[in-house]
């Protein structure tokens, strides 16, 4: 199945894209999309869960199943105000 | 009506939306570029945001505080882009009655933003520019 | 400088007096004639003022909160004479590095106001004019 | 010896005037020229203490003694802000 990834501000400039189409297993949770993207860049490699995740614009834990055509996110900590 | 614009934020009309004549108290926060942050100097910030997500949580933050505190008329703006020192970030105003709700309501909308709302800082010193807070190693 | 005056009050002057570069928050109140109090319809409201006395409040307010929060920068002022409804009667801006200690002194000097300077209000309704609060018997 | 006594808002109007000089007895107190008052207005007969007093503009207990000179104010409970 298909989802679309977004990354933003410091993770968008750590994994150098803001936005992909990832083809994912039936079954597969955010963080194993965490995981993938840790194994490929060292400045995330130690963090075991992502700062915060998104699908579909609601805050969710990354233990979340996904489904086909969801939008999920990998937010850093907000700095806003 | 939106959460974030991408020019100065203008107090006078944002106070306006919320002043009804039953109001006796106005509860104003702005949030302001400074020059310093722990420790360094800053000349500039620029606000990266996710708009569409923004909004929602800007939405859902200001249902919340509104029925908590229902005498209470609320409105709050995010400014977006590059911001020089000095200039406001966000501008929450609310309007109640009496003077208790209305510093409540301000209160803990600037806490929820700061907790929830996607945007991110980057801000630029003398010695250049970097991303406030979580960096990854 | 005065902390009274006989005119609308200038709320960005008063906010300009405080703004630092170094400050990242501003904390804002204003007490404003409202169209109600207990139950009853209110038109307008006369602030009588015994002025040296409440200078000498005033000032001894600015200087226990600026002790208080020494990161603060404080300017209030009070409105005397006879204001509509929606009219400000008091303005009240601190401004600080950080929101907690903008927010608690701004809170602080509104309700020692309240509390100790030879301020009065008479409001005017559909019935009549009366003293708000202490009346004798 | 000689005191000004001053009185504002709802006190005012309840005794008629804003400020009057007083002559008061050597040993007299801020209550005994509200007890005064008090003998000649029966909308304030009732309160054994004023709302508040200050001597030459600082709050005090009615006790205080006076001395010559003294500005003296009865001051209704304040309602600005």
């Amino acid at each position: 199945m298909k989802v679309r990834l977004l990354l933003f501000a410091v993770l968008r400039d750590i994994v150098g894209t803001d936005e992909r189409e990832l083809e994912v297993a039936d079954g597969s949770r955010a963080i194993d999309v965490w995981n993938g993207l840790r194994a490929a860049h060292p400045r995330i490699a130690s963090y075991e869960r992502p700062p915060f995740t998104a699908v579909n614009q609601d805050y969710v834990q990354p233990e979340t199943m996904l489904r086909d055509g969801d939008e999920l996110a990998f937010i850093p900590p907000v700095s806003g105000g | 009506m939106s959460y974030l614009t991408d020019s100065p934020i203008d107090q006078p009309a944002l106070v306006a939306r919320v002043m009804r004549s039953s109001d006796g108290a106005l509860a104003l926060f702005a949030g302001v570029v400074r020059n310093h942050h722990q420790g360094k100097s800053v000349e500039s910030i620029f606000y990266e945001c996710w708009r569409p997500m923004a909004e929602k949580e800007m939405a859902k933050i200001e249902a919340d505080v509104a029925a908590a505190y229902p005498d209470v008329a609320i409105a709050f703006i995010h400014r977006l882009g590059l911001l020089q020192v000095g200039e406001a970030s966000i501008v929450i105003a609310c309007t109640s009655p009496h003077r208790d709700e209305a510093f409540a309501a301000c209160r803990e909308i600037i806490e929820r933003v700061k907790q929830t709302v996607p945007i991110w800082k980057r801000e630029k010193g003398p010695d250049g520019e970097e991303w406030v807070g979580w960096q990854g190693n």
